[in-house]
């Protein structure tokens, strides 16, 4: 246990560096890692008009860090004229899918029902999954905004995943596992996905076996997109304050071991 | 009666949920779909009612003995809050609903995921410290992965970021796929155990 | 149960399994599309596991003693009950946000939850019990009310204690956050599945001065809690750790049953490498 | 400013208040996140339960089929009697044995099998060069296993084997806390972002 003080002096440190380089723009450039040229390369080869699913699989607490991944994808995909339909597999995901998906379409002028479309949310994600390998109008009667999916220009050429080149899910948690797992073996669906950086790992043994195609992970992922993509974005922006909280922590860290060893020469002395 | 009827349906749903996995037939898939699907949504409503239930119950007696008086008539608003503007305006995209979600409920828990990054501070400050060998390697992996994932690592050594992904793509994975596969060892004997019904801890309180 | 019973059941559950596997070998035959082909290698591995586990729960119970090792967090949830007594404070017991009823995770924290309550009864410590999901609540409150009957003290029960508190991950996060800080208990129990709010928990727990025993399955968050947490049951060990505070020799048993599977697995392992070494072509160990 | 920025700038610096300690003004902002987080999903399982599942199949499409997942929810406010409320353990049975019978082949294949065949490497690569990181994930995930093996004190070869795994273990602990450090920092960027842009309009 350390003292309430120590606490303070350690949280008052974190939120004024992050603050500060938050403001200071300095510019960061990285190069792009294996994962994210694989991901990049993969959208700008695809031939026009192909179409591609993206699910929505986060809560609103992730947003800062899907995000810029999911903006920077999905301009990619809108910039390439590639076909988007879009859904969620977890209720706070569906208003952010929705409102992302408009958001790049306007930057684009891509139409809705047309170039993309937005089908909203299913729960008993592995029922929605497996449904749609069978029909995906099956699934969703309706899109998200109420027209019959039947009579959607998009969805006319989309019955099932042999319809869909690849899915992207945006996922903080475990749900991109499901698509892996499900939409994977029994219908040979191809899967990447956009992560928090915390959930890169825990997806290293799909991506080593092949289940899982490649993926874009964490601010810096969204940064190495954007620099690919000629976009700066809040990627870039924020790995100025990332690297420096990162720098903090482990400064923190080695403080503590000094501390340690410090106190314990101290009492080895008396 | 009050334990056999539960494990006896307990012994039957786990065999043929457990059966069904093996099987591509649609008739397999329809049960899967049905009773993972439906069935436990709909339970899991009606509980949902009873937990919230329970919740209001204990938040009005608060309020009857006039104890925290003022939280627990803003948790009672909020609660009775979300239906009502449902209610009135649905659950659309631009809808009051969404509204308050989008303006109260969702900052305020991205908020506190956002505490992590303090408490992540703090933790590494005391929970790093060489006290043993198994320690030092912990502290030791921590830098090193921590420090190879800086963007300038490349800066201070070329082999940092290779060190980083050599530790997590092998020792670090190793050590992951034995936990994973004692976690599957010990779930799928738990769940043998809960079908057999040997393992009945939800069954107990008559 | 009597054992009688018991056979019953585990001579129907091998009659089934019997039935699919003749399912799997006729659908090879008609081309039916009972049997997925494509899940045959975790058939087997399922039947060998479901023998094995279910020869040591036999073994066991025609008395045969098998001795475990010790878990270090095991002894620790005694003395964190003790703690509590001594102090005069509660206890506070959750189990993470990433459990349902289903997973069998949360059944082995229930099972450790149900030797708590024995103790917090016999003790007259108070239990404190926020979840996220209200059909784990439902099943605790039986399970809590069991052991004060058990300890022989249902009058100390009380069932507000055990409680929903939203479904929303971090409203339970900011919710186990304020119950802390305010009932300042001297122990905290983080046994069950968990996500991005462990670290919150814990480290909420750690500053008002708690002995915190965590355990969770989920790999990620184990990094976390043996970070900030006193003891921590490493993935299986809360399986182990359920098993040992039951008092019931057939959920032992299984803990062997595990272990040889283990020894298996290990044996697997270095033949395929072996074999990979001299016949890097074959790949029959993949799956 | 537009009120929902205020609203949402006010109740996010509540939060941050728990940081210095537990206080009033977080305890209000805690309470309101439980109360509109139960109505929010209540209103959610409204829509995706008792309308798509029991109402509008039950009313609409005539399917009485959905009786039995009535029957079965409808037995969980057993709960609110004392005499009946055995009853609700009919519902639970069924969740809890259904997902067992799931999650046993589940957790096998993910968990168990899957993970074992991703170790497998040949120890020469195909240049005939050692691959030595083959090596370290067989000796890697063998050690570990010894440090779960439950049903034999960890003395002599065993007992170093385990002394090995644990070491796997921290490293595995501490690369897994590395890499998840970024992510936590990016939540409170976020948050900061939003408390300099959108609230107090600093950038």
């Amino acid at each position: 246990m350390i003292t309430l003080k120590t606490r303070w002096l350690i949280f008052s440190g974190l939120f004024i560096i992050v603050t500060l380089s938050y403001i200071l723009k300095i510019s960061m450039v990285s190069q792009p890692s294996p994962q994210v040229e694989k991901s990049f390369d993969y959208l700008e080869t695809l031939p026009e008009s192909t179409i591609i699913m993206v699910s929505f699989d986060h809560e609103a607490s992730a947003l800062p860090e899907i995000q810029p991944i999911s903006l920077a994808l999905l301009r990619h995909a809108f910039k390439n004229n590639l076909r988007i339909v879009g859904l969620s597999l977890f209720a706070e995901g569906t208003a952010i899918g929705y409102r992302l998906l408009n958001k790049t379409a306007g930057e684009l002028g891509k139409k809705y029902g047309q170039d993309y479309v937005f089908l909203g949310f299913k729960p008993q994600h592995i029922a929605a999954i497996l449904g749609m390998g069978e029909s995906i109008k099956d699934v969703f009667p309706e899109d998200y905004i109420g027209n019959r999916s039947d009579t959607i220009p998009l969805m006319m050429s989309v019955s099932n995943y042999d319809d869909i080149d690849i899915v992207i899910s945006f996922a903080d948690g475990d749900r991109t596992v499901y698509w892996i797992e499900y939409a994977g073996p029994r219908y040979g669906q191809q899967v990447m996905a956009g992560l928090t950086a915390a959930m890169i790992t825990s997806y290293d043994p799909y991506l080593a076996s092949g289940q899982l195609y490649s993926v874009v992970g964490g601010l810096r992922g969204a940064a190495e997109y954007e620099n690919l993509l000629g976009k700066t974005g809040k990627g870039n922006r924020s790995m100025p304050a990332q690297t420096s909280a990162h720098l903090y922590v482990i400064a923190l860290i080695i403080a503590g071991n000094i501390i340690y060893f410090r106190n314990r020469s101290r009492q080895g002395r008396g | 009666m009050q334990t056999r009827v539960p494990l006896l349906i307990c012994l039957v749903f786990g065999i043929i949920m457990f059966l069904q996995y093996f099987s591509a037939h649609p008739v397999a898939r329809a049960i899967y779909q049905t009773v993972t699907n439906d069935w436990w949504q709909v339970i899991f409503a009606f509980t949902l009612i009873v937990g919230v239930a329970g919740y209001a119950r204990i938040t009005l007696k608060k309020l009857g003995q006039g104890r925290d008086v003022p939280y627990s008539l803003v948790a009672l608003g909020g609660l009775v809050l979300m239906p009502v503007l449902a209610l009135i305006g649905g659950t659309k995209i631009n809808s009051p609903f969404m509204w308050a979600f989008e303006n109260m409920l969702a900052p305020m828990q991205a908020t506190v995921f956002s505490l992590l990054a303090f408490f992540v501070a703090s933790a590494s400050f005391r929970g790093f410290r060489a006290r043993s060998i198994p320690a030092t390697i912990l502290l030791l992996t921590a830098l090193i992965v921590l420090i190879g994932r800086l963007p300038l690592a490349e800066m201070i050594s070329q082999y940092l970021p290779k060190a980083t992904f050599w530790i997590k793509d092998y020792p670090s994975m190793a050590a992951r796929r034995a936990i994973l596969i004692g976690i599957g060892l010990g779930s799928m004997a738990t769940a043998l155990r809960v079908i057999l019904g040997i393992e009945r801890t939800y069954l107990k309180g008559e | 149960m009597p054992a009688g019973v018991l056979q019953v059941k585990i001579i129907t559950f091998i009659f089934l399994l019997a039935g699919s596997s003749a399912m799997a070998s006729d659908s090879a035959e008609t081309g039916a599309a009972w049997f997925d082909p494509a899940t045959l290698p975790t058939l087997i591995v399922s039947i060998i596991s479901i023998i094995i586990v279910l020869y040591s729960i036999y073994s066991v119970r025609s008395g045969r003693e098998f001795k475990v090792r010790e878990i270090p967090g095991l002894k620790a949830v005694e003395e964190a009950v003790g703690r509590a007594t001594e102090m005069g404070k509660p206890i506070v017991y959750t189990p993470g946000y990433g459990g349902d009823i289903q997973r069998p995770t949360t059944i082995a924290s229930l099972n450790i939850l149900s030797s708590v309550a024995e103790k917090t009864a016999e003790y007259d410590c108070r239990l404190i019990y926020p979840t996220h999901d209200p059909v784990i609540m439902a099943v605790a409150q039986e399970v809590v009310k069991e052991g004060y009957i058990k300890a022989g003290y249902p009058d100390r029960f009380n069932p507000d204690d055990i409680f929903y508190i939203s479904s929303s991950q971090f409203g339970y996060a900011a919710a186990v956050d304020g119950i802390m800080s305010r009932s300042r208990p001297a122990s905290v129990f983080l046994l069950g599945t968990f996500e991005a709010e462990s670290l919150i928990m814990a480290e909420t727990g750690n500053s008002i001065g708690a002995i915190q025993i965590a355990g969770t399955d989920s790999t990620i968050q184990l990094a976390f809690f043996i970070v900030a947490c006193d003891y921590t049951l490493i993935g299986e060990e809360l399986f182990a750790a359920s098993g040992y505070l039951s008092d019931n020799p057939s959920i032992l048993s299984s803990v062997k049953a595990q272990d040889i599977l283990k020894v298996l697995i290990a044996l697997f392992v270095i033949v395929a490498v072996v074999w990979a070494t001299i016949d890097s072509s074959s790949g029959w160990w993949s799956y | 400013m537009e009120l929902g920025v205020i609203i949402a700038g006010l109740l996010t610096l509540a939060i941050y208040s728990f940081l210095y300690r537990d206080n009033p003004v977080y305890r209000m902002a805690e309470s309101l996140l439980i109360g509109l987080a139960m109505g929010y999903v209540l209103v959610i399982y409204w829509q995706t339960a008792f309308m798509d599942r029991i109402f509008t199949p039950l009313f609409s499409l005539g399917d009485f089929w959905v009786v039995i997942p009535l029957i079965l929810g409808l037995l969980m406010f057993s709960r609110f009697t004392k005499k009946y409320s055995w009853l609700s353990r009919i519902p639970i049975a069924l969740m809890i044995g259904a997902g067992a019978g799931v999650s046993m082949p589940a957790m096998l294949y993910a968990r168990t099998l899957k993970q074992m065949s991703a170790s497998v490497m040949p120890l020469i690569n195909e240049n005939g060069a050692f691959n030595i990181e083959a090596l370290v994930v067989a000796v890697g995930l063998i050690s570990t296993l010894a440090y779960f093996y439950f049903s034999r004190e960890h003395k002599g070869l065993m007992g170093r084997t385990a002394k090995l795994g644990t070491y796997f273990l921290m490293i595995f602990f501490g690369a897994t806390f590395g890499y998840t450090v970024m992510s936590r920092m990016s939540m409170l960027i976020g948050r900061i972002d939003f408390l300099l842009t959108d609230f107090l309009h600093v950038l």
